[in-house]
């Protein structure tokens, strides 16, 4: 009995904490040698338009307070060891997300002498968001697949985020303008 | 008409330098010049407020060798100093061996040279004389001394360290 | 409602502890729904602050090298009690307060400004340089704003004759509403307030453009959800002073809500609406204009009772 | 404290930094709040690129030369492809010229939009930051449905041009032109009447006339310090021959002038793309042009939003170029800071760096592209690479 009620409340206890990690994941964002390309669009996913403060999501500078390490770019050698030291700087439970091809697979960069080329040969990547960058709708999606996986239970299992999200805006404003 | 009129005006200041000179584009004027005359061109440029500097660009021209292995010619870095005076562009370009790659540094008279130069020496191996930093500015913390990325010989880290290996084998 | 509580209840349950904590993750999410509105955003969900704190609470909490580690985890705990504490004095949500006698104000204003201390020596115990920088900010920002906000707190109380607060709730309900008779105090307090929370454009200490964020860069965790908490009962704590000082007082919950909630929107709407002030220019704002007109009204408030006092 | 043991240190602003999003690391030595002293590290971006460049052809550079920058891709590409043309005498067709003139100036004003929000950000005025990306995402829909990109367009090609406008199109873009326009003039009423924001901006960061000509500093930043530098007006080049612009002056050269300078530089952006709307000619958007380029050298100068972008192409007569040199406006207005900085606070140093619209992925580049003479050399596997260097020994 005792320890059925015991593991009832670690059961709740868990829920509530699973819950909230859904529900709050505060991103760090990191950028490693890209173009700038994914970096301006992630800063436009806290804008109007996209703005991912409804979905919990939080922008933050300190690596002490994020749960989620969003990099970008090819892995400089240069930038390796802040890149590393601010994934260890994160509080666990932590996760990564890839943005763009560079992270991906070093993009266009892969090859030159002074880049590394792949995210995960460096730190261990959840989601990957392909596009070169990919637009503000892809990367949204791609934490939300994250969050997605952790609601399920598991910690996401390798996922790609497809890059073919239609340009409904575009299409609206052209229509409209008919 | 005014850049051909700028162009003139600035082969002017620097005649007595030219060792020779050319014409590539109709705003351009290329001018050779021997490394220790460096200084005395630019202080002549900058004294006569003749455009600014726009860059140094570094050259890497490799040594020749015949078929038996033989330099023809030995190895040379080139150093390129544009300057640029509304659409007219001169160019002074100095020529240094790879054994003795020295060149008199300019950032006493232009002190915005300095990052320039720091480019040049951590890529092409230039030797500036009296440049105020000469910090690493571009190449990672970690990057070995002695191997510039922009020289022709160089093709990748990694083969730089199998060619050690062998050395070391060897 | 003079129930005869053990303290601890009180300090843990109500009006201080989870009554309060609730209340602020409330305010908090008003907060940055307002703000959001007013930059044409959606803005977060009503549950946001509350997870927020839930994962931070069961989040790792790593303990920087170098720190004095009892320190490190003691300083968010005495910050919370600190802000807790003040509430015990403060007749919130219509309700008496808890404790009070002739002086309380000053003592939950100095319980107020223990969160600041905290944070201050927080920032300080931890090596970072966007702590110590973050530190030395928020020290000098309290130091500037306290007096000006005492000032603007002082022009009721000596209307009222009185230092308890319960009085002057009294006082201002029985009166004509105070900002209407001491509208630059109102102004100062209002802007006190902002300047005590930290609160944009008065936001230098955590700014995180130039040093991260502040005094509490080094914080994961536990200590962070704490701080945040601790926050938030300011939050209430500080509207609910300026409500029942300026705004005609609380009799009743529902007053208290309506007025809490237009004295928000104001607030809101002030954050959203500047560029955040240098560190220099808050100080120099405080000392030479908050101050000076904070004085200026004391005396003006003075001079009208004793006048008062002739003519009577 | 006791005096004259103030304490130093150093607090560094990057690489991972919240104020930029791009990694750069500048040490700024305090002294309290006042800054005594100033230095930058970059390299955090330097990808090196030349030399996975060696096998890539003068189509493959262009593609990889837009990817320098993220903001300012369009301008690299022209500034590349008018290089290359001149070296094989080909001249684009006047509707190509137009058109890369049109996405040049949409490019600035999107890149414009962007720096206004990030410098409000840096002041801490995240309404404005929001406002401004709000307004910024009708330029990158129009950018888009150009090209079919938001960030990376790729609408040049060697020789021309490689989109086409048309009516409906261009329609739409007018009519987004007068929005935009109407809302600068509100932006340009906050950057000039807000108290606040004003408290940060003027008389922050003076750069006399002399210095900004002496350091060197090209764009806004010099144009706001009374430095007539713009390219566009110097030096006209593709499409600007036949649509000129007027140059934007302020004298100040505070950070006040930086911001009004770019402003009016929206305006008259705004003007040259409805006049381009209206005068474009129809016609051709491309030429033919060899794979191989004929041996020469070719300085190439274009005015990206943040200045002057100098190019210099060198070709060895194959598919290939010889050297591709590349610098970018940031890296002149680099020497601007670290002479400004001492002796103002640590709170201005966001808005000082803002103040210059630094880009530091442009800075890193170093895309020095130069050719071996083995373009059958497949380089892109390390196995392969490393089999192929031992083959060739």
């Amino acid at each position: 009995m005792n320890t059925d009620s015991e593991n009832f409340y670690t059961q709740i206890v868990n829920k509530l904490k699973n819950w909230a990690r859904i529900n709050s994941p505060w991103v760090i964002h990191f950028n490693s040698g890209s173009c700038n390309g994914c970096d301006i669009e992630i800063l436009a996913t806290l804008t109007p338009r996209y703005d991912v403060e409804r979905l919990g999501i939080k922008l933050i500078g300190s690596p002490r307070h994020a749960d989620v390490l969003i990099a970008t770019g090819p892995v400089t050698l240069q930038a390796l060891d802040r890149l590393i030291r601010v994934y260890e700087q994160m509080p666990d439970p932590k996760y990564v997300i890839a943005v763009g091809s560079c992270a991906l697979s070093g993009g266009v960069f892969d090859g030159c002498y002074s880049v590394i080329g792949d995210l995960n040969k460096v730190i261990p990547v959840d989601v990957y968001i392909p596009g070169c960058p990919p637009r503000p709708e892809a990367i949204i999606y791609g934490v939300v697949q994250l969050l997605d996986s952790l609601r399920k239970g598991t910690k996401p299992s390798k996922f790609i985020v497809p890059n073919d999200i239609p340009d409904f805006i575009l299409k609206e404003k052209i229509n409209g303008n008919d | 008409m005014e850049t051909i009129k700028f162009l003139e005006s600035g082969k002017l200041i620097l005649e007595k330098w030219i060792e020779s000179s050319q014409t590539p584009d109709e705003n351009r004027l290329d001018i050779w010049i021997s490394a220790n005359n460096l200084k005395s061109v630019v202080q002549s440029l900058v004294e006569n407020h003749w455009g600014y500097l726009v860059t140094i660009t570094g050259l890497d021209i490799p040594a020749v060798y015949d078929q038996d292995n033989v330099e023809i010619q030995p190895g040379q870095l080139e150093a390129l100093y544009h300057f640029a005076n509304d659409a007219a562009i001169i160019t002074i370009r100095v020529k240094v061996p790879y054994s003795k790659p020295q060149i008199d540094s300019i950032c006493d008279l232009i002190p915005s040279a300095t990052i320039y130069e720091r480019e040049v020496i951590e890529l092409f191996g230039f030797d500036l004389l009296n440049t105020p930093n000469t910090e690493k500015l571009i190449l990672p913390d970690s990057w070995p001394d002695g191997v510039y990325p922009l020289r022709k010989s160089f093709t990748n880290l990694q083969d730089l360290e199998i060619s050690k290996k062998e050395q070391s084998n060897d | 409602m003079n129930l005869s509580l053990h303290p601890l209840i009180l300090l843990l349950v109500f009006p201080g502890g989870l009554f309060l904590m609730n209340i602020g993750l409330m305010y908090e999410w008003a907060d940055r729904k307002l703000v959001a509105r007013f930059q044409s955003r959606v803005g977060p969900r009503w549950f946001q602050p509350f997870a927020d704190t839930v994962k931070l609470l069961a989040k790792e909490e790593i303990i920087p090298n170098g720190v004095h580690k009892i320190m490190f985890q003691a300083l968010p705990i005495i910050a919370l009690t600190g802000a807790l504490t003040a509430a015990l004095y403060i007749p919130m949500f219509g309700f008496e307060a808890a404790f009070s006698f002739e002086g309380d104000l000053i003592v939950s204003l100095y319980m107020l400004s223990m969160m600041t201390l905290s944070i201050g020596m927080a920032g300080a115990n931890t090596l970072s340089r966007f702590t110590i920088i973050g530190a030395t900010r928020a020290l000098t920002q309290m130091f500037s704003y306290e007096a000006p906000f005492l000032l603007a707190l002082l022009g009721p109380a000596i209307a009222a004759g009185t230092w308890n607060i319960g009085k002057i709730n009294t006082f201002a309900g029985e009166n004509i509403w105070l900002i209407l008779a001491q509208p630059i105090g109102f102004i100062i307090a209002v802007v006190g307030l902002m300047g005590k929370l930290e609160l944009p454009p008065f936001d230098s200490p955590e700014a995180e453009t130039e040093i991260v964020a502040g005094a509490l860069t080094e914080y994961s965790g536990r200590g962070l959800a704490l701080f945040h908490i601790g926050k938030n009962v300011e939050l209430v704590i500080g509207l609910t002073l300026v409500v029942i000082f300026y705004l005609g007082g609380i009799a009743n919950p529902i007053e208290f809500i309506l007025k809490s909630a237009g004295l928000f929107l104001v607030v809101s709407a002030l954050q959203s609406m500047f560029a955040r002030l240098r560190i220099d220019q808050t100080v120099g704002l405080w000392w030479r204009l908050g101050a000076l007109m904070g004085l200026l009204q004391l005396l003006a408030i003075i001079f009208g009772r004793y006048l008062g006092e002739i003519l009577r | 404290m006791t005096e004259g043991k103030k304490e130093k240190f150093i607090v560094p602003i990057g690489p991972q930094h919240p104020a930029l999003k791009e990694p750069g690391n500048f040490e700024f030595t305090v002294d309290g709040e006042i800054v005594t002293d100033a230095a930058v590290r970059l390299g955090f971006v330097h990808r090196g690129i030349e030399k996975a460049c060696e096998t890539r052809n003068y189509t493959q550079d262009l593609y990889l030369l837009e990817r320098v920058c993220g903001i300012c891709s369009h301008v690299h590409a022209t500034a590349f492809v008018l290089g290359v043309e001149k070296l094989a005498g080909v001249q684009a067709p006047p509707r190509a010229e137009a058109i890369r003139v049109l996405a040049a100036e949409l490019e600035r004003i999107h890149s414009h939009l962007l720096w206004f929000g990030v410098a409000a950000h840096e002041a801490g005025f995240d309404t404005l930051f929001m406002y401004t990306w709000r307004d910024r995402e009708v330029v990158m829909d129009i950018l888009e449905t150009l090209s079919g990109s938001r960030v990376h367009y790729s609408v040049n090609v060697l020789g021309g041009v490689k989109i086409d406008i048309d009516q409906k199109l261009s329609d739409l873009i007018k009519k987004d032109m007068d929005f935009l326009e109407e809302r600068t003039e509100h932006y340009m009423k906050v950057v000039t009447t807000d108290e606040t924001f004003l408290g940060r901006t003027r008389g922050i960061g003076t750069l006399s006339r002399d210095r900004a000509k002496l350091l060197g500093a090209v764009g806004p930043t010099a144009r706001a310090s009374g430095v007539k530098r713009d390219i566009r007006v110097n030096a006209p080049y593709s499409g600007y021959k036949e649509f000129p612009v007027k140059m934007v002056i302020d004298q100040t050269g505070d950070l006040e002038a930086r911001f009004v300078v770019r402003l009016k530089e929206l305006y008259e952006s705004y003007r040259l793309i409805k006049v381009i709307l209206e005068k474009i000619q129809p016609g051709d958007i491309v030429t033919r042009i060899k794979r191989k380029i004929p041996e020469g050298e070719v300085i190439s100068r274009v005015e990206a939003p943040r200045g002057e972008l100098f190019y210099y192409i060198k070709s060895n007569g194959t598919e290939m170029p010889d050297r591709v040199k590349v610098r970018t406006p940031s890296l002149c207005n680099w020497g601007t800071i670290t002479d400004v900085a001492v002796g103002h606070k640590l709170a201005d140093m966001p808005m000082l760096l803002a103040g210059i619209d630094p880009c530091f992925s442009c800075n890193d580049r170093m895309v020095e592209i130069r050719s071996d003479s083995q373009p059958s050399q497949i380089m892109d596997w390390d196995g392969l690479r490393k089999y192929g260097i031992e083959y060739y020994k």
